[in-house]
């Protein structure tokens, strides 16, 4: 189960829905919003998705996770919109009989997430600027190897 | 030939819109980029972006059929 | 923090106690009851710890992993007395800054808790044996080894 | 010599108690724990167990104290 929601992540619930009687392992994963990244101090987030794809990727990433491990059951949510200090961005919680695959399904999981998933994070500084994550440096990478298309 | 573009995060902003549909004559999801970008410029190497035809990831040199949906996917930070 | 109890364990409130503005990170481990254990059918079990050494050597368990991993927040909770199906035995959860640290670090407090810490587990199966797990392996072997002193 | 000696899990169950206080001129926890395997038969090696002494974990050939507490520990299964 993968969605986007745009109101916050009742990790709780999430975790209760997640059980088997054959289950003896529970990981589950809150990404929680920083006060820094990357020595800069930030006031808040704001989440961006592309839906349609965001949705089907991270249905191949779970499906390539009950591929790789014996799980009983395997879930993620990710926040959209606005987003305060201390908020869950993003939840995922694995089950399994034993908690070697629960530990490595869940990392799994957030690892592809963040590398496959086409989120976008536009950290708010407490100094009025914005950025979006990633993003600068790759602009200015392209930048500075063809200066010429600048 | 009528593409919908649509862009999100760093592209949209740069872009001041969501979605827009070109009239174009480029061959491949690469070469319309380049036209964008000619036409915008985004400063964005095609090399740090990925590109997504119809909600699915596509390679550059895709051609382009009338009625594509393109998306051009800056770096992610999802998480 | 660590502590025994006779009662659930509320991991919803446990999790969201561990909270920091500068936390991007949460794993937690859930340990249920099994319904089954070494292809064995299980009805219920009961836990029962030796309550001053296991808190003494949890505390050193859990400054060990403070140690290791750059914490914001490290605790765990062990369930004792009877427990049926599906009830969280154990529960652990990490706080950091980033995600490698706090999977690290939980997966390290509850694989040394299995090690070393005095808490046994009595198995009662659906066919109305009962064993102390680890145990009657033991003292087979034990028999095994020195059969004239048995 | 009075030591107390507490049972947990399966030594408690093969002892019928929780705790006993034993008089004894055993030298070391481990000569305790071979007094008390030839009295009671607990049918358990030294080698699968470990000793505690007043709440801590100790060696075998650890010299007891008039007053000690000494626990002996079947394996562990928590979690």
């Amino acid at each position: 189960m993968f969605r986007l929601q745009a109101v916050p992540i009742d990790c709780a619930a999430l975790n209760r829905e997640l059980a088997a009687p054959g289950a003896g392992a529970l990981v589950s994963f809150e990404g929680r919003v920083r006060n820094s990244n990357e020595g800069r101090s930030v006031d808040r987030l704001e989440y961006e998705a592309y839906p349609g794809l965001a949705e089907r990727e991270m249905k191949r990433i779970l499906a390539e996770a009950g591929e790789r491990f014996p799980l009983l059951g395997l879930a993620c949510v990710h926040r959209t919109g606005a987003l305060e200090i201390g908020d869950v961005a993003v939840w995922v919680g694995a089950l399994s009989g034993h908690r070697g695959e629960a530990f490595e399904a869940c990392q799994f999981v957030i690892d592809e997430l963040k590398h496959r998933v086409p989120i976008w994070k536009k950290e708010h500084y407490t100094d009025g600027d914005a950025e979006w994550v990633n993003c600068a440096r790759c602009a200015e990478h392209a930048g500075h190897r063809h200066p010429s298309t600048k | 030939m009528k593409i919908q573009v649509d862009y999100f995060a760093r592209l949209r902003e740069l872009r001041g819109l969501s979605s827009e549909t070109c009239i174009t004559e480029a061959p491949t999801v690469g070469d319309l980029y380049e036209e964008l970008n000619r036409a915008h410029g985004f400063g964005m190497d095609r090399e740090h972006l990925r590109a997504a035809v119809n909600d699915d990831f596509s390679s550059w040199n895709r051609s382009l059929c009338e009625g594509d949906r393109v998306v051009f996917i800056p770096p992610v930070a999802g998480g």
